[in-house]
């Protein structure tokens, strides 16, 4: 399906320039492309945020509804999170069921929720084993022009910093804002040849030897990590790459605090 | 249309003949398109009309997978419209439900109408809408953005192809129903025109109607695509002349 | 799959006749097949119907049990109908999850049966919110040799006016009949060249330039509409197949009243 | 076979020795077989047979679907039993479940036993069961359809197909068993035979039975098989005799 | 995908030995394979165990939960068997649904357990209507060289006799043993050319003319048969392997039950 | 990790800083690989790993199926973890549930990280792993087990793949966490070495850990996967070894 001899045609001039320290659109390896965050952009969602990473395109849609709490978490509520790459984002999407692209997406940006604590699920709880809020925490990818990740990450972030529990149209006590406590950012970073080169775009994606997610928190704790595709790093480059993360997501948690 | 047991059902009309939203019977909601908005796909269009948001890309020609359905006189046109789960009041479960497997035959049965398939035998034409956020008249929006981005990926056509509903409330024939009226209304005809043979490619229709009602709505709804047709000309335009940022616009 | 070739002789066969207001088997452009009804042809349904239309033939069965009312709709029953178009029916049946043919065939069947309020489902309500009957239209294909809506429809309509309130068999009351109010009749035409047909033959439907399916009511409204196919129609032509297609309803309607 | 729980089981036998329907423990059913039923098959037949309505249908030999499953020195059967949703008392979710699976699969091995598959390498034979009506017996029903289908279509066979059950009701062996018979009984033993060669192509057993109850009931259903067999002929006579309009029929 | 070739020649040499009496692997055309049984093999199961066949591998794992009785037996709890045929275990497994292969493997091994009324069902009903033990039998089929019914009926009533209900888990009362009550057994022959020969290994299956399942139980009754793949078998053939599987059923209960 | 309103959580570290099974913080839980195991499989491996039982087969190289999957200059690896219905205290619904389609996809990458793949163009390899008994570490278990399994396979590699996870229990960081360990702890890192390179081609973490935390958490993971080599190493040996019946072993 992919046309093999312009990959590997790109995949060398990628590297070459890589070995120069340099990128195809011109950035710096450690330079991330332009962030724009919309939030409130779906209406009919209790919270949203449009992400745009340079062409890559997230929205997130969150929705809050009554649910029950799980048996062996019956004071908590549920949060789930679930993206859907859309075959109109990208001339790869094949049909068929969720890809796994889709699910380690959803559950890598999960996870980063989950271990940051950004959402505090006892609060979510309204009647213990009967009871709770269900967080539903959509991902709707526009555009795949690379690092759908981060991308997705910031817009859930933005969309819950944004959302509001709908107890009145429930009847469940007041319409109050969500509460978000934590604000997790996960930075994406992919090995060309010896360079490490951070918020890749699909074409160095398809080229990499290895990627590496690192989600940090705000007190400078790394909260989550996924490597994946084929390659490798040594956990001398994870020290390097997490101390990097670190800056960029200040930097980003800043963004996204100041954004309305 | 009029569900068993429904309660609260709103004044459709008001003493002077005003919509809820304060718009006549033959008035358009505010309709505002852009082209080429997404950098992946071939062509793609953005659809913002009253409350409705809705993206529609554009893939191909290309390879037809799977290869079984490949048609040796000409392109498959695959269409596909879709929700997203917080497009609507109540969450709506991911992936394609009855409906939107119905609305993506019409709609795309309406733009093959209007490809010249026959000129790209063995390759796939792919038509993929979003509804972001829906309020009434989304297969509508999404034939609209559908057409503009099918345009925008320079695939020949015979026309464009506006869309527009017609419907009844409180009695009377209403252009362009918003969600209280399609769900209070007596009827609902969606249309798709190709303004330049005058014929309709996508024709539905619930509820009742008397023959001549039928016959006005058609009419009303063929001007209200005549009007619909200019804004999705003026959003190609805008693409492709330089200082162009905005898209085509109504009102 | 198709043999190409063949199709596009028979394609141009079939524009040839209709130039000459001529079709395949000899009919007029406005002639329906003959239509034959069979009630209570199944008698472990609670209401069934066969029709042949020509050699098309379809089985409805009705089957009504206790069941939930939606929550928007606490005061009603619930109607569902569902097409099987088994691959007994036709060598261009495809495996798989049902067709968009099937799809389409049992929402436009449905869309017709409620748009014309045929059923009254509030009195299929038992206790408000908790308690009402399940109303479940299948709709069985046997043989595909064209307009299979016009087909189902009739069937479905045969069936409701055959079937009967199981309530000795779910201890809620008596056993009576099915109320009927309303007998809604589509009438299905296709585009051959200029040619305006009425209930396509199968060769018919694959060679034609659209489609349209007209329902009316006892009462001379337009119920419901589909137009389907690549192929379009003008506002003048939809008005003329009205007027063809109230003729025929009628003709049906009065054939379904006199069949036992 | 005897559910755990279940109330009110039936007489099964009365004091002459008859059945609930007034049948003696070698009787038949009514059986009717119609070939030739259905338009654009290539084979076809409708069996009613006590309660029981089935239609079955051939296709092919033809392409096969999806490609990698064909074989380069026999065709491929593919056989699907299936029962309407509303052929039972509770309505069943359309669909194959388990058990039509299952029946679909050993239907199909048992009649691939007589077709000469050999002679039309890279092809597929379908053989659809749709069962319109149950009362007991489908599978046998179906196959003696299906086998009469496959008549129909010209497909070369080295038999036909006639099946029946045998089982055992209030400790006796008992012919082809009609629903109540089956719920209540002990075993049940569809076998099917091919008259020619004296073997079963289908045999399947639930129950108890001691190795000579065995024997005697695969006695019982060869002796019943032998009857059908003859209807079945019957049914393809009548199709290709100009005046025939009936079918075979029993009884 | 099967190389056809060499399918056609193995057919042939098989067909040559068992005319001599003689088989691949050098058994008598009556001799099962070594039968080994691991009961308790894995402990995060409420009973299992594993079961080799020769080469063949077949595990299962009983797992009893609570549950509810299904209307049409309130008295009753629920036997529920699955067979999962992994890709581990064989080339020739096909991704997709559960193939028709392990339909049919569970459902034999099933109807055996349910015909012999090997548990009393009856026994499992802690409420009458409401609440019973739910009984899983699954099978894990984990190298198929070939009767993976003998193999796996005997995996499942090993299992069984091994399993305690876990009443103190769920507060259902005390934890006690599963009571079984009978122990039928498969025992599986295929016919190559005239002669009929047990316990087929994959090659044998693969080039057989027919097989026929037979089970068994303690008082001699046969309580379940599945004919299967393509070939006949004349009643005088039937009634003779019923004999034969009556003797191998009366050694493998002798197995099982001095098994610890 | 920690989840939220659980209750009853257990000391995880006792006054002499022993872990719940006795173990130092540095420990591995006992370890035994056996290579060799299935008939059927080009190549498989045997685990048990404390009381984690994990199955792995590899098949191929081998024709791609679906065709339309396969590569032109590579093969294609389909890595395939699963846990068996009963290898968890709740019995799990059999098939691939999301987290194991995530694992199935991370242990693919890793493997194929040191493969020849660029050897076998057009065809697939295939790595199975089934998890029979689970507590807590059974990705790292099947990763080990596969790697065995490649190479009980003869597939040329550049290196085996040892695996462990590091965790963080009451404060401290420790070696190999067992359930409760991974139920209660604060974090939990898996990870994969090729011992050759000195680089880790699987890394996942979840919690919280400082910087300086993870560099010596990796430390430690490095430390237990150059022992669990060795016994991978062995096992091998032990396969090709004429008297050899038992793996390689730890403890």
């Amino acid at each position: 399906m992919t046309n093999e001899v312009t990959t590997e045609i790109l995949a060398t001039h990628v590297l070459d320039l890589a070995k120069a320290g340099k990128r195809l659109d011109g950035r710096g390896l450690d330079e991330l492309r332009p962030v724009r965050i919309t939030p409130g952009y779906v209406t009919s969602a209790d919270g949203s945020a449009l992400v745009e990473l340079g062409d890559t395109k997230v929205l997130c849609g969150v929705k809050l509804e009554p649910g029950t709490p799980f048996p062996d978490t019956p004071n908590a509520g549920v949060l789930t999170t679930n993206a859907e790459i859309v075959p109109l984002s990208s001339p790869e999407y094949e049909p068929g069921p969720p890809s796994i692209q889709s699910i380690e997406l959803s559950r890598v940006v999960d996870r980063a929720i989950r271990a940051a604590e950004a959402i505090d699920l006892a609060k979510l709880c309204v009647t213990p084993g009967e009871k709770c809020w269900t967080c539903f925490v959509d991902l709707h990818v526009l555009d795949d022009s690379g690092n759908l990740t981060d991308a997705a990450l910031l817009a859930a972030m933005s969309a819950l910093k944004n959302a509001k529990l709908p107890g009145e149209r429930f009847e469940i006590g007041p319409t109050v804002p969500l509460e978000v406590n934590h604000l997790p950012i996960e930075t994406t970073f992919v090995r060309i040849g010896d360079a490490l080169i951070v918020d890749p775009t699909c074409e160095e994606e398809d080229t990499c030897q290895g990627r590496l997610t690192i989600a940090t928190d705000e007190a400078g704790n790394v909260v989550a990590m996924q490597k994946s595709m084929v390659g490798a790093f040594s956990p001398h480059d994870v020290i390097e790459l997490v101390d990097r993360a670190l800056v960029h997501g200040d930097r980003l948690r800043e963004l996204i605090n100041t954004t309305k | 249309m009029g569900s068993v047991g429904a309660k609260d059902v709103p004044e459709l009309l008001d003493a002077h003949g005003k919509r809820i939203d304060g718009r006549g019977l033959h008035d358009l909601r505010p309709l505002k398109i852009e082209a080429g908005v997404l950098q992946r796909a071939t062509g793609s269009a953005f659809v913002e009309w009253g409350e409705n948001k809705v993206m529609a890309a554009v893939y191909g020609p290309r390879e037809v997978h799977p290869r079984h359905m490949q048609q040796n006189t000409k392109a498959v046109v695959q269409c596909r419209y879709n929700m997203a789960s917080f497009s609507v009041d109540e969450r709506k479960r991911p992936g394609l439900d009855r409906r939107s497997q119905e609305i993506s035959k019409v709609i795309g049965e309406a733009l093959e109408s209007v490809l010249f398939v026959e000129e790209f035998p063995k390759t796939s034409i792919g038509i993929y809408i979003e509804v972001l956020q829906a309020n009434a008249g989304t297969r509508c929006a999404g034939l609209v953005a559908a057409s503009v981005a099918l345009a925008d990926a320079g695939i020949p056509m015979s026309d464009l192809v506006p869309a527009v509903a017609v419907g009844k409330i409180a009695g009377k024939l209403a252009l362009d129903l918003r969600k209280e009226e399609d769900n209070y209304g007596e009827s609902d005809v969606p249309m798709a025109l190709v303004p330049r043979s005058g014929r309709l490619v996508l024709l539905q229709m619930e509820g009742h109607m008397t023959r001549d009602e039928l016959k006005t709505a058609m009419d009303m709804g063929v001007k209200g695509c005549e009007k619909i047709y200019e804004i999705q000309k003026a959003a190609l335009r805008n693409r492709y002349s330089l200082g162009g940022n905005g898209g085509g616009e109504a009102q």
